[in-house]
């Protein structure tokens, strides 16, 4: 793996990390946030850790963000959600 | 009004520089001299002392397994505790999901998720994997459920009381079969040494008690974590929630 | 006795109560009890046991994790046996048994508490903190119907993750220099890293366990999060969870640093005298009685992080008997507060007049305890801050000493403040609200073992016992010895 | 390789403390501590690397393996810190149930 690659990838994570710090739409925060635990698991694929990886690519980019839009949706307010008027 | 903040931001900004220049400078790259220390004893010894042929699970299920048993209970004091957040809270469903045939395909589709998940849990001790990886997938299928189908599906089809079976049985195995190794080897989560058979490596019976810890953690962490997305998904404005109590 | 059964048990406990809760309802009370009375049994046992150091799964000490008993972890095992037992009993008489939630963090956080307290492996102490830090973030938003109880845990769960982060990156650091875990090989080899290298481990470490304790910098959290929490979990949470940080603190920094590098104790009499000031300060314009106490909790972590900065045997011996000390007259005075104010249907001071024709015994044990913890001679209050004046005037450390002493004026004058409104005469008749038998009986026990301290400077297996700690503790030989026979 | 990757984690690490201590809104806060603990996986990971190595799985396939002690960690931190980011937003959301906004400024008891 060429250093040139890694050097690209560690710059595309920190992009993606001050994305997710300082973008105003949340939404999109966590979206970086997601992308840079996939940068992160790729990483470690080329540290030869593919155990830390599929648990990176999966808990990290994965649960922790489906968390986070959970709790982005529920902190909503009321009336703003298509589906929740379609409900009542 | 403005000026605080940027101040604020400002000394956010030096003190996080000044440590980022700390922490660097205390960075040590010795130039590569062969693994030292445990590491090595883990690299050599894993074939010898467990039979498993990760070296990673090796580490995590028996030369450290301690650790793991407390990182598992990491998972047990959040979602204990995000249930407690959370108790008593109505069911809703939040939406009434997706197409007929987005829910047929998933239909055919969970099966081959859930086979995937046990693979992982059950092979950790061969390849990459192990229970929290496989436990984390199965967990997946919930957060698949409650988009496609709605989050009143999937309450439906599996309890919150059966979840919290399976977890807290999941948890009293790992003690348990360290208890075994206290009993017959002397120590907590003794492995090899406490009678467990080692098996040949390679194979899927091998490396004594790795793969039941693996099952154990993977029991936990699946429906742990279930229960933590399903708590969170499920709660709804509550109108006799607004007025806080004293004291 | 192995010492791992003092961990497991509480594991057990909490890993078999939501089975009750599923199968047999009936007997969560009975097992709640019964997991508590074994739980504390059992740490007493693993202490009086002597002192050893066993490993998990029958490896050599570098391999795998060992757990040790010495006599420091032997005194911080009997407090914890103590302070746990004290108020799981207030907690069972404040919520019943149906919160059984509550009680599985309760002895998920007990376990824990034994596992730092014990454990002999750095990443391990980690994990345990990560378990202790996630049970006490939920116990203190317990119960989830009271706001400020949510966001004081909230606010406790920012710091002390932050505080967790800056353990594990200190604990990276270190492995990074060295490729060990045990503590007692690395307080061999750590010493031979580089300079820079050494600082930010300790740095880090350091930084992590002051906010985790509550320590100047990283403070914020702790007068929130003890004053918004439930009485039983407020009395938990100055009685032992403050002191297992702080024995974090002393094994880490006589263990690891000690002989490496002796500034880190000039930096830990610096904060812990800014923090007494502060502490002692903030007390004082508080008038909520729990806030009082809360803050009076931030000076005397300040006092105990002073006499650690000691860096001597008397020193150690002085931290630990004031640790003691802190814990049951803190512990006391949360629960009579907790008492007076459910009477007053208010935490003020100075709605809580009139309080002691209506409950007399209880607010005679507060001025007790306040009398104790202000450090009036010759209660036991007296007794661990004068073992504290002797070390810190052996150090040379004049500042610190004579901060402690005006700590001690300063505390009076708020403690005195309401004793006063307690037994200034009242407008209204308080109310006669339902009472607390074994709030009452904790509260009484609790003075008890306050005397009995008073007396432990001139009870000899005590005085040798304090003694020992110190002198075991403060080179770390006999501690490096025990692990690596 | 082996100081970019150094460098890079202590820059995400501070990424993450920068928007803990700036930031108003509570999910960014959430995200600071996501971030941090990403930057300190990341330092952990890297020095377990050994040039050339392959990873840890018997047989070793073509090489000296890389330290696996370190990924162990790694596993255990990235578990742990899923689980307080799990708890954060759960307290997020349990917050804005009372005050219907994430913004520091406006709820009382996260101020001072």
């Amino acid at each position: 793996m060429s250093i040139t690659f890694f050097a690209f990838l560690a710059a595309f994570l920190i992009v993606t990390a001050l994305t997710a710090s300082e973008a105003r739409d949340m939404l999109s925060a966590v979206i970086a946030l997601s992308v840079f635990g996939i940068l992160m698991a790729i990483i470690f694929v080329i540290l030869q850790a593919p155990d830390v990886a599929l648990t990176q690519a999966i808990i990290n980019s994965g649960l922790v963000t489906s968390l986070f839009l959970v709790a982005y949706s529920q902190t909503r307010k009321r009336g703003d959600d298509p589906d929740r008027e379609n409900d009542r | 009004m403005k000026s605080p903040r940027n101040l604020q931001r400002l000394g956010a900004l030096a003190l996080s520089l000044a440590l980022g220049w700390w922490l660097w400078q205390g960075v040590t790259i010795s130039p590569f001299q062969g693994i030292t220390g445990p590491a090595a004893r883990y690299i050599h010894g894993t074939a010898r002392d467990t039979g498993a042929a990760n070296v990673v699970a090796a580490i995590l299920f028996d030369y450290r397994g301690f650790d793991t048993l407390g990182e598992a209970s990491v998972i047990y004091t959040t979602v204990c505790g995000v249930a407690l957040l959370f108790a008593k809270r109505r069911y809703r469903r939040s939406s009434h999901g997706l197409s007929f045939i987005v829910k047929r395909s998933m239909a055919l589709l969970v099966p081959f998720i859930l086979l995937y998940a046990s693979s992982i849990i059950v092979m950790g001790h061969l390849s990459p994997g192990g229970g929290f990886q496989g436990g984390s997938v199965m967990a997946t299928v919930t957060i698949l459920f409650c988009v496609i189908y709605g989050s009143s599906f999937e309450a439906a089809r599996v309890s919150p009381k059966v979840k919290e079976t399976i977890e807290s049985s999941g948890a009293l195995l790992f003690v348990l079969i360290g208890l075994v190794g206290l009993v017959t080897g002397g120590a907590f989560l003794t492995n090899i040494a406490a009678g467990f058979p080692r098996g040949t490596m390679g194979q899927l019976f091998s490396g004594g008690t790795i793969p039941l810890l693996n099952i154990a953690v993977g029991m936990k962490v699946g429906a742990g974590l279930s229960t933590l997305f399903y708590s969170m998904v499920k709660i709804l404005e509550d109108p006799t929630e607004s007025s806080p109590p004293e004291v | 006795m192995n010492p791992v059964l003092a961990i497991v048990a509480p594991f057990l406990a909490a890993f078999t109560i939501p089975l009750f809760f599923v199968f047999r309802k009936r007997w969560i009370g009975s097992s709640i009890v019964l997991f508590g009375i074994l739980s504390a049994l059992l740490s007493l046992f693993v202490a009086a046991g002597g002192e050893r150091a066993v490993v998990m799964g029958g490896w050599n000490p570098e391999v795998g994790i060992t757990l040790v008993v010495d006599s420091l972890s032997t005194a911080f095992l009997i407090l914890a046996a103590l302070g746990f037992s004290a108020s799981l009993s207030a907690a069972t008489e404040a919520f019943g048994y149906g919160p059984w939630r509550f009680y599985v963090l309760f002895f998920l956080s007990w376990a824990a508490t034994n596992g730092i307290i014990l454990t002999g492996d750095l990443f391990n102490l980690f994990v345990f903190f990560e378990i202790f830090s996630v049970a006490a973030y939920l116990v203190v938003a317990y119960p989830p119907r009271s706001w400020q109880a949510i966001e004081a845990g909230f606010k406790y769960l920012i710091f002390g993750t932050v505080g967790a982060l800056f353990l594990l990156i200190g604990i990276a650091y270190a492995f990074m220099a060295t490729g060990q875990l045990n503590m007692a090989i690395l307080a061999r080899v750590l010493p031979r890293a580089p300079e820079t290298t050494l600082s930010v481990v300790i740095g880090c470490l350091v930084v992590g366990l002051f906010i985790k304790s509550g320590t100047v910098p990283g403070h914020f959290w702790l007068p929130d999060a003890h004053s918004s929490a439930q009485t039983p979990v407020s009395a938990l949470l100055s009685g032992v969870f403050v002191k297992v940080s702080l024995y974090a603190l002393i094994r880490l920094t006589f263990l690891l640093f000690g002989n490496a590098d002796g500034r880190v104790f000039f930096v830990l009499l610096l904060f812990g005298t800014v923090t007494l000031c502060l502490g002692h300060l903030m007390a004082f314009q508080q008038e909520d009685i729990k806030r009082l106490l809360a803050y009076s909790t931030v000076a005397q972590v300040g006092t105990i992080v002073i006499a650690i900065g000691c860096a001597s045997a008397g020193g150690i011996a002085a931290a630990v008997y004031h640790a003691f000390n802190h814990m049951a007259a803190k512990m006391g005075l949360f629960l009579v507060a907790g008492v007076l104010a459910e009477d007053r249907a208010s935490r003020d001071i100075a709605q809580m007049r009139g309080l002691f024709r209506h409950r007399p015994l209880f607010v005679l044990a507060f001025c007790l305890f306040a009398a104790s913890i202000a450090g009036i001679p010759p209660l036991n209050g007296f007794m661990s801050k004068w073992f504290l004046l002797v070390a810190a005037a052996e150090r040379g450390a004049l500042i610190p000493a004579a901060a402690v002493v005006a700590g001690t004026v300063l505390s009076a004058a708020y403690y005195l403040r309401a004793i006063t409104a307690f037994f200034s005469p009242a407008e209204t008749e308080p109310p006669h609200l339902r009472p607390h038998p074994v709030t009452g009986a904790i509260v009484m026990l609790l003075a008890l073992l306050g005397l009995v301290l008073a007396l432990a400077p001139y009870i000899d297996p005590l005085r040798e016992g304090l003694l020992a700690v110190g002198s075991d503790t403060s080179s770390g030989a006999r501690y490096i010895g025990r692990v690596l026979q | 390789m082996l100081p970019i990757s150094y460098g890079t984690a202590i820059i995400v690490f501070c990424i993450g403390l920068y928007t803990i201590l700036s930031k108003r809104n509570l999910f960014k806060t959430v995200i600071g501590l996501s971030l941090m603990e990403g930057g300190v996986l990341m330092l952990i990971t890297s020095s377990g690397y050994v040039p050339g190595g392959v990873p840890a799985l018997l047989p070793f396939a073509g090489g000296e393996p890389v330290n696996p002690l370190p990924h162990s960690f790694t596993l255990t931190a990235i578990v742990i810190g899923a689980a307080d980011v799990a708890l954060a937003l759960a307290f997020i959301i349990k917050i804005h149930r009372r005050y219907g906004t994430v913004d520091i400024d406006k709820i009382r008891g996260l101020r001072g």
